[in-house]
């Protein structure tokens, strides 16, 4: 049994299908990638896992009990935490203020390791909207690792990042995600960054699932190519 | 920067155009000569009641320079500290103890509203001050509000109505409807409307009341005209006065109505505003120009000379506050405010309004009501006094509630 | 809802941003021998102004300002703006006229009263209004406590609150507050120490709250309420916690004014009071403790100076404007930028376009304003 | 209850729509609720006092639009633009400045005595309709109301600059990376806003009392109006206040002192019912 699923996920707003019953699982210790043009519906995706919308139809499962009806607040208590596309952090607090401020509520015992990891130690006395964006958003990023949740939803980590941040975040990621034995499920805009990164990767096209496996499998799936990866490469 | 700027000098465009027209000025403060009767004054500058704030402060004035021409009051020269509130009883307390405390003033004129009456009394013993009330007629200032310190010149809503009830039969109409302001006043003119109608074998087919501040009163019109009613008593003051009359023409209510009877509801000011529709209105009525007394006429004359134009009842109500405190500094022969207190107790004197006296249990003064009919003349409109209601006919017994 | 950071996030700070080093004992050692200090100078104030109307101009502003440091703390932790907390000042004080007019209390007991009953409000309004945010907050704010005058000027509440006369309050024979009888809770010397430890003791009490890590959860929701959300957080009771805090502060002063004046009018419910509150608050500055006390000191001050020909509003508009457009900080808010740049310490690189990332609504741009935040 | 007490309730409500739906239009585009909206409704009535006083009612229903629309201008170039980047309740605030500024303006130039407007000549007396007798001007307002809801309505949803409003009430960032001159749309809804403020004033004048509390005696009924109407709905503000023009009314006939709540129960209803108002919609 999978620690976190997601079954026949579909959302609407008003007549237009977002998300069209998908299906997704997620086991600790894999970084799940979901890519897809846009407009693919992936952060409506994410939002419906994380509790931040709710789905018109379709369950979403912890440990194999529904939680679909749950609030994200609960979510965060049980174990299932997110980050944000758009930057999503404290802006008149300190980085330290704000991480502690979030271990608080969530049991950190290694705030430190966190912060380490995420080269924040060094800046934990800077308010955090003076920051630069990159470092917000690993500011963005430790805030979803604290407390040692079993699942991480991470809506586009690189969003905004250049080359060579972007490769350093999706490192990361995956180092946090074996060290921690966390399930990850990674919303990505760079393909390739998904592929180099990720464990299972699902490709969602205009709300509907186009694929979903491994790397390699994926990389070879012909409607993935045609209705894709063939446009986008 | 550049934005904020261009915000910035809008603004103070704004407020400069604003402040040249309309800085008002006010004299204030002295050098403390205890040979000046000082009064202070303290009218409502701002809001619906500024007007008859500034006509208040007329009647003092005329009478202050008249008392002054003769060579003071008991040889004291009679000095007006001029102060101003948005009557809100708050401001009105602030402002009076400023007035006193600071500029030495003894006496206290032109309040306005019953509740500053009412806030102020409950401080004037400790202020050591008289106020002369010639605007609030609240019944409970006589009442549970009395002060040893505070004189009630005007009519109260008591003495009013009771004038009005006396004269209903002299109105045509069968079947009256009442109209009032959901307000105490409203609610104890309705009553005591109501019980005197009856008396007089009219019929009362419908009370209504209108929250205060009502703009619209179309429906409450129509109910009144679904009543098939032949007369209304109507008790709306200010802004819902105007709106008041001035929807019961749209609605052609008059067509239906031999009478309209209005509670403080037309007075001088509002005569222009309302236009020749309210010719043939009647209201009670605090004040008769037309008196036939030597006092009024030397009134009427200096005030029309100081101001263009004849009095009405706020003017003179305060002229007659300003003759009551004279008479009582004249027999106190002194000017502090607890001699004048005790001499002013049932105290008589001749007025513009003829002999009036200060009722010591309640210091209520004791004077005539009128009853009115709007009516054309010389291009305008004007009261035509009907008939005078006597006070021992207007004014109940004094309150025991007063202990003063 | 929305989030911080992007450079061109340009948002306006009425809130000076309040980078307050928490967690340090010393500091608040510090801050706490501070209001002692403030505390006991102040109670000689009666001996070195004795002018009574000067004095009694001081005590109305302390009174007053109890209500703009509760409108203060929800803008400084919360971003969010209030227009109500008329309702528990007004509120208490009317229970203080009604419980030592009608039912004969005693004034100790009828101050008691009625703070737990105008927190009592707070907690009933905050329930049906903390979730909103921004303008949907200002207006729920403002239409509440409008309903709640619209009632105690209705005919049938005239037994309790007086309807438009408003109360009168009268004693039962005998009755003292603390030794003191109503003529002298009239004096302004002689009230003067009861208001001013309540204010000063509130002022200490809303500054360790705001310093303490219940302060870091309340700064947490008005930066970013939905990621504390998503962070573990239940971001609906502090808010109602805050907005009681707030309202009891605001009903202590309440109560303290209907003592001290003997009369309460309907106009203490009324929007110009609220208006004219929030406003003194505003010039002041939420960016520290003082900034709204000191902008009602102002306003007290202006109120008896400049009111004449009831120029007053036009005044208070002007200064508004100028303040918001030219000062976002208010007058204490300015100060501390000057003070900041003459010692050279001033961090703020953006400050001159305004402090990047923050907004005080925390939701600017945000279409949906109005929407509450479901807990579930 | 009759015909009558139903057109009293649409007469109020007539009044309330054409308010509201200015108020609901600055509201959509610029996210500020415009505190001086009852500021600028007043002034159009006394504008329309000055006017009707010397050169007849029915130019005073056109001038005054006009001239509250170059207000409505002064308003978009002072303020709304160069602070657009600042928060909406700060710029809330400053409209409430302006409120304040304004009120005390009016008092300045026409004084603070309550004045009266009388309707045209032709619309002074009654007319039968439903087998009632009815105020003419009465009639008139609730024709001309529905005729302007109309045809703004069909404007909105018809013309290009109708299209470009409604997208950039709906995101006036996007709307400007798409290419509209946001801009222009926004001088537009302003000083539109503002002149069916001057028209709501206009034919207020004859119909209810002019006094310098008429202001804000409106404003809170209209800020709720917008609320319960949906923000950034003009359909739905001129239903909100359509329906409220009518259940206050009727329940005035019930109980007045009841009436007087009605608008803070109803924002309290729909907002503890549907947070974002009757029409709006929800956005996350």
């Amino acid at each position: 049994m999978s620690i976190f699923e997601g079954r026949g996920l579909t959302v609407k707003y008003g007549a237009v299908v977002a998300l069209d019953n998908i299906d997704i699982s997620l086991e600790p210790g894999l970084v799940h990638g979901v890519i897809g043009p846009n407009g693919a519906g992936k952060s409506t995706f994410i939002d419906a896992l994380s509790g931040r919308k709710r789905p018109s139809s379709g369950k979403v499962l912890l440990d194999g009990s529904d939680i679909t009806r749950r609030s994200a607040r609960w979510r965060r208590t049980k174990g299932v935490s997110r980050s944000f596309q758009r930057t999503s952090v404290f802006g008149s607090m300190t980085v330290g203020e704000q991480l502690e401020m979030v271990a608080r509520k969530n049991d950190e015992p290694d705030l430190e390791g966190i912060m380490k990891t995420l080269g924040l130690d060094e800046i934990r006395d800077r308010v955090c909207s003076e920051i630069a964006y990159g470092t917000q958003r690993s500011v963005d990023l430790a805030i979803a690792l604290i407390g040692q949740p079993r699942v991480v939803l991470l809506d586009e980590p690189c969003a905004g990042l250049v080359a060579d941040e972007s490769v350093r975040m999706l490192d990361h990621v995956r180092t946090v995600c074996k060290e921690r034995n966390v399930a990850a499920l990674l919303v990505e805009h760079d393909v390739e960054g998904v592929f180099r990164t990720c464990d299972v990767i699902t490709v969602l096209d205009l709300g509907k699932l186009l694929a979903t496996g491994d790397p390699a499998s994926v990389r070879a799936d012909e409607n993935v190519i045609r209705a894709y990866l063939g446009s986008a490469a | 920067m550049k934005r904020q700027l261009i915000a910035a000098v809008a603004a103070l465009a704004l407020g400069a155009t604003t402040a040249a027209c309309g800085s008002a000025s006010t004299n204030s403060g002295s050098d403390g000569d205890s040979d000046t009767i000082k009064i202070a004054l303290i009218p409502p500058t701002s809001g619906a009641l500024a007007q008859f704030g500034t006509d208040a402060v007329k009647g003092w004035k005329t009478a202050a320079r008249i008392a002054n021409d003769n060579g003071g009051i008991d040889g004291k020269k009679v000095e007006l500290i001029i102060k101003g509130t948005d009557a809100d009883p708050a401001t009105t307390l602030r402002v009076a103890k400023e007035a006193v405390t600071k500029d030495g003033a003894q006496f206290i004129g032109a309040v306005m509203t019953s509740p500053e009456h009412a806030a102020l009394n409950a401080q004037l013993e400790g202020l050591g001050a008289l106020s002369f009330n010639s605007l609030g007629k609240d019944d409970a200032l006589v009442g549970e509000q009395c002060s040893k310190y505070g004189f009630h010149i005007v009519q109260t809503s008591s003495m009013d109505i009771n004038g009005l009830a006396d004269n209903i039969n002299e109105l045509p109409g069968e079947k009256w409807a009442i109209m009032a302001v959901d307000y105490a006043t409203g609610h104890s003119a309705a009553k005591k409307f109501k019980a005197a109608a009856e008396a007089a074998g009219k019929d009362v087919v419908m009370e209504q009341f209108a929250p205060l501040n009502t703009t619209d009163f179309g429906s409450y019109i129509t109910k009144l005209k679904d009543s098939g009613a032949d007369a209304v008593f109507a008790v709306e003051y200010g802004a819902d006065g105007v709106a008041f009359v001035q929807q019961a023409d749209q609605f052609n209510l008059d067509d239906q109505l031999k009478t309209v009877l209005g509670f403080n509801m037309v007075s001088e000011p509002l005569f222009e505003t309302l236009g020749d529709s309210i010719a043939g209105y009647y209201n009670n009525v605090g004040y008769d120009v037309d008196a036939d007394n030597a006092l009024n006429q030397e009134f009427v004359k200096a005030y029309t000379e100081d101001n263009g134009s004849a009095p009405y009842y706020v003017p003179a109500d305060n002229y007659l506050a300003a003759e009551t405190l004279f008479a009582g500094i004249e027999e106190a022969g002194s000017t502090d405010p607890a001699e004048v207190a005790d001499a002013l107790q049932d105290l008589s004197l001749d007025s513009i309004t003829g002999e009036v006296t200060l009722r010591g249990a309640d210091n209520q003064l004791l004077r005539d009501s009128y009853l009115g009919e709007v009516v054309k003349a010389d291009g305008g409109l004007k009261f035509k006094i009907l008939s005078d209601a006597n006070p021992d006919v207007t004014t109940p017994e004094p309150d025991s509630a007063c202990k003063k | 809802m929305t989030t911080t950071a992007p450079a061109d996030d340009i948002t306006g700070d009425m809130v000076e941003p309040a980078t307050v080093k928490r967690g340090r004992p010393g500091r608040m050692l510090i801050g706490l021998g501070v209001g002692i200090a403030v505390l006991l100078v102040g109670l000689a104030v009666p001996y070195v102004v004795t002018d009574t109307y000067r004095m009694s101009l001081l005590l109305d502003a302390t009174i007053l300002s109890m209500l703009a440091l509760g409108i203060g703390f929800m803008a400084r932790h919360l971003g969010m703006i209030s227009l109500g907390h008329g309702a528990f000042f007004g509120t208490a004080a009317y229970a203080v006229g009604v419980a030592i007019t009608n039912w004969g209390w005693s004034p100790l007991n009828a101050v008691i009263f009625a703070i737990l009953l105008g927190s009592a409000l707070a907690l009933v309004m905050g329930v049906l209004v903390v979730r909103a945010s921004g303008f949907g907050f200002l207006m729920l704010t403002l239409a509440l406590s409008q309903a709640l005058y619209q009632l105690s000027v209705q005919i049938s509440a005239r037994e309790w609150t007086g309807a438009y006369d408003g109360k009168l309050i009268t004693y039962e024979p005998d009755m003292t507050f603390l030794g003191l009888t109503q003529a002298d809770l009239i004096n302004p010397g002689l009230f003067w120490p009861f208001a001013w430890s309540a204010l000063v003791v509130s002022g200490i009490v809303l500054w360790v709250v705001g310093r303490s890590k219940f302060g870091t959860t309340l700064e947490g929701i008005r930066e970013n309420e939905e990621r504390m959300r998503f962070s573990g957080y239940n971001t609906f009771l502090p808010r109602l916690i805050a907005f009681v805090l707030s309202g009891s502060v605001a009903s202590l002063g309440g109560a303290l004014f209907a003592m001290n004046a003997g009369y309460i009018s309907p106009q203490i419910l009324g929007f110009t009071q609220a208006g004219d509150s929030l406003i003194a608050a505003l010039i002041g500055g939420f960016g520290i403790i003082l900034g709204p006390v000191i902008g009602t000191f102002l306003f007290v001050y202006a109120q008896a100076n400049f009111n004449f020909g009831g120029n007053l509003h036009l005044l208070t508009g002007l200064l508004l404007i100028v303040v918001l457009v030219f000062m976002p900080g208010g007058i204490t808010g300015t100060l501390q930028k000057v003070y900041r740049r003459i010692r050279g310490k001033d961090r703020q690189v953006s400050d001159e376009r305004g402090r990047s990332g923050r907004d005080i609504a925390s939701d600017r741009a945000d279409a949906s304003e109005l929407r509450a935040e479901n807990e579930q | 209850m009759n015909a009558a007490q139903v057109l009293n309730g649409l007469a109020l409500g007539s009044l309330l729509m054409v308010l509201s739906s200015g108020l609901a239009m600055i509201y959509g585009l610029r996210g500020v609720a415009n505190f001086a909206h009852g500021a600028l409704y007043m002034s159009g009535a006394y504008i329309a006092y000055s006017v009707s006083d010397r050169m007849g009612f029915g130019l005073a229903i056109i001038v005054v639009p006009l001239a509250l629309a170059v207000i409505g201008v002064v308003l978009e170039l002072a303020f709304f633009r160069p602070l657009q980047h600042r928060s909406h309740i700060e710029l809330g605030l400053i409209t409430f400045g302006l409120a304040l500024i304004a009120e005390r303006l009016v008092i300045l130039i026409w004084g603070e005595k309550t004045l009266r407007v009388r309707p045209p000549e032709f619309l002074q007396g009654t007319s039968t309709i439903f087998g009632v007798e009815y105020p003419s001007y009465r009639l008139a307002i609730i024709v001309i109301a529905l005729v302007m809801a109309a045809a703004l309505i069909l404007w909105l949803r018809l013309s290009n600059v109708g299209l470009h409003i409604r997208a950039a009430s709906q995101d006036i960032e996007t709307a400007a990376i798409m290419g509209i001159n946001v801009d222009k749309v926004s001088l537009i809804v302003v000083s539109l806003g503002s002149a069916l403020a001057g028209l709501a004033g206009t034919l207020a004048a004859p119909y209810i009392a002019l006094d310098p509390g008429m202001g804000n005696a409106f404003l809170i009924t209209v800020l709720i109006v917008v609320v319960v109407g949906g923000i950034g709905s003009i359909a739905g503000a001129m239903i909100a206040g359509m329906g409220l023009g009518l259940i206050q009314t009727l329940s005035t006939v019930w109980s007045p002192s009841f009436a007087v709540l009605v608008p803070y129960l109803a924002l309290t209803i729909v907002l503890l019912w549907r947070p974002t108002g009757l029409a709006g919609k929800r956005i996350s």
